[in-house]
């Protein structure tokens, strides 16, 4: 199949180093600490923190730093095909590890002892990076709750298929079964955190690849980082500041 | 009598036994033990810490995970868990280390018939290997009763296949009994003639039942011998070390 | 769970006995109510409605089916509702699975009618495409985004909207099928039925709290109820379904009581859903 | 071995599928199939201690409707829950593969459970019991309509039986909207092809409504009538149950 | 058997009750001298036992069988299935044991008991060693379609000797089973005949209802060794204290179809052996009596 065209487009008409639209909004989740959604084209998620609050199972707690709990979902309307599968299985269960390692490295969690932090990530339109695109949105939900950060993780997904480097792949692109790099990075601190791919690639392409992947996270934390300056002039002003 | 067997076994003759202990790491004790073709790994871990669910200030609890060779577990496992636990509990001094739990894992490598006794003799010798305090070991058997009335010892796949009945008999075997005497012993009878375990398929007359357990009770002294004479290098071993 | 202090509680009670609830409101106003239509652009119809900070999403997917054999000429309907831990962290995991069960089962009480289908919202019958050989089946798909009470309510209007946002594509059947064959279907691209919705019902919960009762309770104030009473009362003003939430006894006269001032609420619901969904669908297909 | 079996092959009931015509229902000479009058209830049959095992239990049969209700506790709660100054009640209904003309296999029915629990829960004295657990199991036997009812007032039963503190019984009855008749105690055939049905759960003494659930179209008027049929029905069933309770004592005293 | 002098003092100023609970196997023992158990039976004897054939209407065979206390529901429902390749003339049955949350307080919803895996796996095997059952007499058109018989038994109160009731309410469901008349339709399916024949059916497969012919009844007991003590029929509560169980199984001709010991801490002597054969020989005579009698009544209504 023809991923990308002659004339350099790619299915849904995007340029190879081009990224969907992403849209992000803050404070989805009105009973959450902290919540957002975010959209990467049609890929929607919404994430929500609960914390830092008292640890609920107690044999859990840990006495020097906080206790990062995730979970991940899909609603049963997310795919194309409607399916009603049961919670926690193991696609899931791998991609809620993923979210609270890469989330858990960069929460200061040694400033909240003995609490607990919950982020629930549900996904409600699936196409494809919906791991990036949830790791973005906890991102924003952790900001939103006033969590203490060390950056602001972001992700974003690239692929090779037809010779091309591709960024930030969708549904189609990403079942195609080429390499599928997702990286996790810290734009502050100039650091991968998270570093996934599946199918193989040589060593040469991998670093073109995950070049292009770690500059789509750059772009994701400019707009990250205007949503949030943004909200918080809001803020600013209902206070009346 | 003459009887055709097709690996040119005689009735009486058991196919080649083989053991071999502590061979995991990680497993506070660990023997392999096998049959012919038939293979069962057993693993021992504990005792440590009871849990919850089945503790007993007054008791060891020992708990048996049946691992099929491949497929998910069924009825099947489920039974043979508990006859494995069942008869582990009762050549185990539990008294000794109570509100802990022993775990033992069978893992089954090969099913070649006789999978049963194997298992159990596998999860004897890895207690041994273990160090679980013992009150006699426990040896196991399969009979089998063919139509005609004949009985062979430790049959494969086929020949269980073929049978008429067969009985699963597991038998104990002491040197010298650590137990006060008499609270087990039964007038007339040594103790080696009582039975642990019976697990019986398929119909069969109250006689032939007996003439199996004789014919069994037979064999396990060989395999007893065969038992004993494994693991004693090895523990003389130990102990030269530990002195 | 809501941990509410003494002095807390009795300011929500004494509020509802004075008819001036901690929001504002009066015990019969509902919370400002939003809907957005085509939320979900993979469904045949969607919609997300919000009740104050209730949130959830509806989806309905149409999918080709076999009727059942007990009922040849009516298609299928099911409604799913799942709570998403977003909206309440004792969702993890399990946890919501009782509650979604429960607003399952109370919304196809409340929504799809008796059993031969007598009082049902959706005309079963217009799913059918070849009796007895094959009709559609809806399934309604709803999830709770974020709680503040009322979530029956809401879902049921969130249901309605979704159904007026769906279009069902039209089967072209090709002739010449007989016997036991599944007939041969041509499914549109172009053309797609829009639903009926007039006669899907509303859902009005009303919440006992101290000697009166509520609609649209918020969650802290459903902490407050003894019992709470859902009605579904469509637009000819008949009852489609009633549940019974909470433990306390009600006296039968109260009952009945509640029962005619929902009908009384249910219309002034109705008019406000109907012009949310129209105003909705006239931005969706704006953009 | 004969029994020898891997996977069980799909299988299917070789029972007639009829396709009832309701149309019969709407003559004025309709008579319901077991000849019942439209506003009488099936015979009711209650036992207590049927069940040893539990702290209290009861055996109901309603015509084909048979079903066991066992009662455990007061006992610790099952999971380390918070701490609650009141107890908790734990209900689970479920169904024998045999229960209904098609053998099921899915024999657990949350829904029943949590209409179970919500009927209860006003008529128990929770606070009797702090910090532990009762649970009230149901086993369907036999379906033969009109099983939630029947499961609530048993429950009922066994807890009594099992000396739980109640402010009073909980009977419950149902009845069917068939065209235009109300037929009250519906059996599984009429429930299969009913309008609308009603169930009411009351506590007779108290006069007070625990649980109520209506489906199908109804009027006002109608739900009057049909509320005042079942709540008549209820204060009789509470009669039965009562006399079995004062029975069961009487005889266990002597 | 940790404290015999501390219990020896105790037992005489303690109330029964109390002595009962604080030292069960102190007080089982003293019984035992006594050649008597707390319920009033002699060692050797079993709990009444009652069978009612045809207890569910909706099933085509049933059985209540109670020992004692312990009570079981069995049910058999006749369902159709392409007989499987390697057998095109065999029907087949599936046995189930459920042991729901009602039977007793240590099963609890969601977490199926440890026991009933092994007691359902025990009945299947149990009912194909006896071979009381032909799976040749289940068959109704060779290599298209043959009967799937679903037996399931239910516990409703669990109060010792499980297997043993449960077996014996699974052969009275068999025993009660009468399998429908049925007949091929056009569309190759088997339908239930209608009872008056109005209909032009294809072919009548089985014309009339009928019964299974059984071959040969296995019945079974369950005994205790304690020490040198043998206890027929054991309670829950014995069960509990002296963890022992043998459970014979024999057929009407008095073959052995199993001797089921899962080890425990007595080791059963060829003499105990014999003893308890001895006490199932008595007992399946009681059993099939009670059976015949049971199928006597019904035969009367």
């Amino acid at each position: 199949m023809e991923y990308v065209n002659p004339e350099g487009l790619r299915l849904d008409g995007r340029r190879p180093m081009e990224m969907r639209q992403i849209r992000a909004e803050i404070g989805s989740v009105a009973k959450a600490d902290g919540s957002a959604l975010f959209e990467m084209g049609n890929t929607k998620v919404i994430a929500a923190v609960y914390g830092p609050r008292e640890v609920q199972n107690r044999s859990q707690q840990i006495s020097d730093k906080a206790l990062v709990r995730c979970e991940y979902s899909m609603a049963n309307f997310s795919t194309g095909d409607r399916m009603r599968k049961p919670k926690g299985d193991r696609r899931s269960t791998e991609i809620s590890l993923v979210i609270r390692q890469t989330m858990e490295a960069c929460i200061m969690t040694h400033l909240m002892p003995r609490s607990q932090i919950d982020i629930f990530v549900q996904v409600l339109q699936a196409d494809g990076g919906t791991r990036s695109a949830c790791i973005n949105a906890a991102t924003l939900a952790l900001a939103d709750a006033g969590i203490p950060l060390r950056d602001l993780v972001t992700s974003c997904s690239a692929g090779y298929l037809n010779s091309t480097p591709l960024l930030d792949l969708n549904y189609v692109e990403d079942s195609a079964g080429g390499p599928d790099v997702t990286v996790g990075f810290l734009p502050k601190l100039d650091k991968v955190t998270l570093l996934q791919m599946d199918s193989k690639l040589s060593i040469d392409l991998f670093e073109n690849v995950m070049q292009l992947a770690i500059e789509g996270c750059k772009a994701v934390a400019n707009y990250i980082r205007e949503i949030l300056l943004e909200n918080t002039k809001q803020l600013e002003y209902r206070r009346g500041l | 009598m003459e009887i055709d067997r097709v690996d040119g076994r005689t009735e009486n003759q058991l196919r080649p036994l083989a053991c071999s202990r502590n061979i995991l790491n990680r497993a506070h004790g660990s023997a392999s033990w096998s049959q012919g073709d038939t293979k069962v790994l057993a693993a021992v871990y504990g005792p440590k810490a009871g849990v919850k669910k089945n503790e007993n200030p007054e008791k060891a609890c020992v708990e048996v995970i049946w691992k099929p060779k491949t497929g998910q577990i069924g009825k099947l496992e489920k039974e043979y868990e508990m006859i494995v636990k069942r008869t582990l509990q009762s050549i185990c001094i539990l008294t000794i280390n109570p509100n802990t739990t022993t775990s033992v894992i069978v893992q089954v490598l090969n099913d070649d018939g006789s999978l049963l006794p194997c298992a159990i003799n596998a999860a004897c010798a890895a207690l041994i290997d273990a160090g679980i305090p013992l009150k006699h070991l426990a040896v196991a058997i399969c009979c089998c009763l063919a139509d005609s009335g004949y009985v062979i010892l430790d049959p494969t796949k086929l020949e269980e296949q073929k049978m008429k009945a067969f009985a699963y008999l597991v038998f104990p075997n002491l040197i010298l009994s650590v137990l006060p005497e008499g609270s087990l012993k039964v007038v007339g009878e040594p103790m080696e003639h009582a039975i642990i375990t019976s697990v019986t398929q398929g119909a069969m007359s109250v006689d032939d039942y007996l003439h199996c357990l004789d014919r069994g009770r037979a064999a396990t002294a060989k395999m007893s011998a065969f038992l004993r004479k494994t693991l004693q290098p090895q523990i003389s071993s130990d102990s030269s070390k530990a002195g | 769970m809501v941990g509410l202090s003494l002095g807390e509680k009795n300011f929500i009670q004494g509020g509802i006995a004075q008819d001036l609830r901690s929001d504002g409101r009066k015990r019969l106003t509902y919370r400002p109510v939003s809907v957005e239509t085509g939320v979900i652009p993979q469904a045949n119809g969607s919609a997300r409605v919000r009740m104050g900070a209730t949130d959830v999403i509806s989806s309905v997917k149409a999918e080709l089916g076999k009727p059942s054999s007990l009922q040849p000429d009516k298609g299928k309907v099911s409604i799913y509702v799942d709570c998403s831990p977003t909206a309440a962290p004792m969702f993890e995991g399990r946890g919501g699975d009782e509650l979604s069960t429960d607003l399952s089962v109370a919304l196809q009480c409340c929504l799809l009618g008796g059993k031969s289908g007598a009082g049902a919202g959706i005309d079963l019958s217009s799913l059918i495409v070849v009796e007895g050989k094959m009709c559609w089946g809806l399934y309604i798909d709803c999830l709770v985004v974020s709680s503040d009470g009322n979530l029956l309510d809401a879902l049921g209007a969130a249901i309605k909207a979704a159904l007026s946002n769906t279009g069902i594509p039209r089967v072209l059947v090709a002739a010449g099928a007989s016997g036991d064959e599944q007939p041969e279907v041509d499914i549109s691209d172009e053309e797609f039925l829009q639903f009926d919705t007039s006669d899907v019902p509303v859902i009005v919960t009303l919440t006992k709290v101290g000697r009166h009762y509520i609609v649209d309770a918020t969650s802290e104030e459903e902490s407050q109820m003894s019992s709470a009473v859902s009605i579904s009362v469509n637009r000819k003003g008949h009852i489609c379904g009633l549940t019974k939430r909470g433990g306390a006894g009600l006296d039968p006269s109260i009952v009945l009581d509640m029962i005619s001032v929902a009908k009384h609420v249910s219309e002034q619901l109705m008019n406000k859903l109907d012009s949310e969904i129209a105003a909705a669908e006239a931005v969706e297909d704006d953009s | 071995m004969a029994g020898r079996r891997g996977t069980n092959p799909t299988t299917y009931s070789p029972s007639l599928k009829t396709q009832k015509t309701r149309s019969t229902i709407f003559k004025d000479d309709w008579v319901r199939p077991d000849g019942r009058g439209f506003q009488q209830c099936r015979p009711a049959f209650f036992r207590t201690s049927a069940v040893t095992a539990a702290s209290g239990s009861a055996y109901a049969e309603f015509g084909n409707t048979k079903v066991i209700v066992s009662v455990f506790g007061p006992r610790e709660s099952k999971k380390a829950m918070m701490y609650s100054d009141i107890g908790r009640l734990n209900c689970n209904v479920s169904y024998t593969t045999f229960a209904t003309p098609v053998r099921a296999q899915g024999s657990d029915r949350k829904d029943f459970s949590s209409m179970l629990h919500k009927a209860l829960e006003g008529a128990v004295i929770l606070e009797t019991f702090p910090k532990t657990t009762v649970d009230v199991f149901a086993l369907v036997l036999e379906s033969g309509g009109s099983d939630l009812p029947v499961v609530i007032s048993c429950a009922s039963l066994a807890l009594a039986d099992a000396g739980i503190l109640m402010y009073d019984l909980v009977t419950s009855v149902s009845l069917s909207c068939l065209g235009k008749n109300l037929v009250i105690d519906p059996i599984l055939e009429e429930e299969s092809y009913q309008d609308g049905s009603l169930m009411i759960t009351c506590m007779p003494s108290r006069y007070e409504v625990t649980q109520l659930t209506i489906t199908g179209e109804w009027s006002t008027p109608k739900i009057n009538e049909g509320m005042q049929l079942c709540l008549d029905a209820c204060s009789k069933l509470a009669n039965i149950m009562r006399s079995c309770l004062k029975e069961a004592t009487t005889t266990s005293q002597e | 058997m940790g404290l015999p002098d501390a219990s020896g003092d105790l037992s005489s100023e303690m109330e029964v009750d109390a002595f009962r609970r604080l030292f069960p196997l102190r007080f089982y023992e003293r019984h035992l001298a006594e050649s008597i158990r707390p319920d009033g039976r002699p060692l050797g004897r079993a709990r009444d036992t009652t069978i009612a054939l045809g207890a569910v209407a909706s099933a085509d065979g049933s059985a209540l069988a109670k020992i004692g206390s312990t009570t079981m529901l069995a049910a058999v429902k006749m369902e159709v299935m392409t007989p499987s390749m390697e057998s095109p003339d065999e029907g087949c049955i599936a046995i189930d044991f459920h042991m729901p949350p009602i039977c007793s307080p240590i099963v609890r919803p969601g977490r199926p008991a440890e026991a009933a895996p092994v007691v359902s796996k025990q009945l299947s095997d149990t009912i194909s060693s006896s071979g009381m059952i032909n799976l040749k007499e289940l068959s109704l058109v060779s290599g298209k379609a043959a009967w799937m018989a679903y037996l399931d038994i239910y516990c409703l109160d669990a109060d010792g000797a499980l297997f043993d009731a449960a077996l014996l309410s699974a052969v009275a469901a068999l025993f009660h089973l009468q399998i429908p008349a049925v007949s091929l339709n056009d569309d190759g399916k088997i339908v239930v005949s209608e009872e008056d024949g109005g209909k032009l059916e294809k072919e009548p497969v089985n014309k009339e209802k009928r019964k299974l012919t059984l071959r040969s009844i296995p019945f079974s007991l369950t005994c205790i060794l304690h020490k040198n003590y043998i206890l027929a029929d054991p309670t829950s509560e014995e069960e509990a204290i002296m963890e022992t169980l043998v459970t014979v199984v024999l057929d009407s001709s008095s073959q052995l179809i199993s001797l089921y010991k899962p080890g425990g801490a007595v080791l059963a002597y060829t003499s105990a052996v014999q003893d308890c054969i001895a006490l199932t020989r008595q007992r399946v005579w009681e059993l099939q009596k009670i059976l015949d009698e049971a199928n006597s009544g019904m035969e009367v209504d």
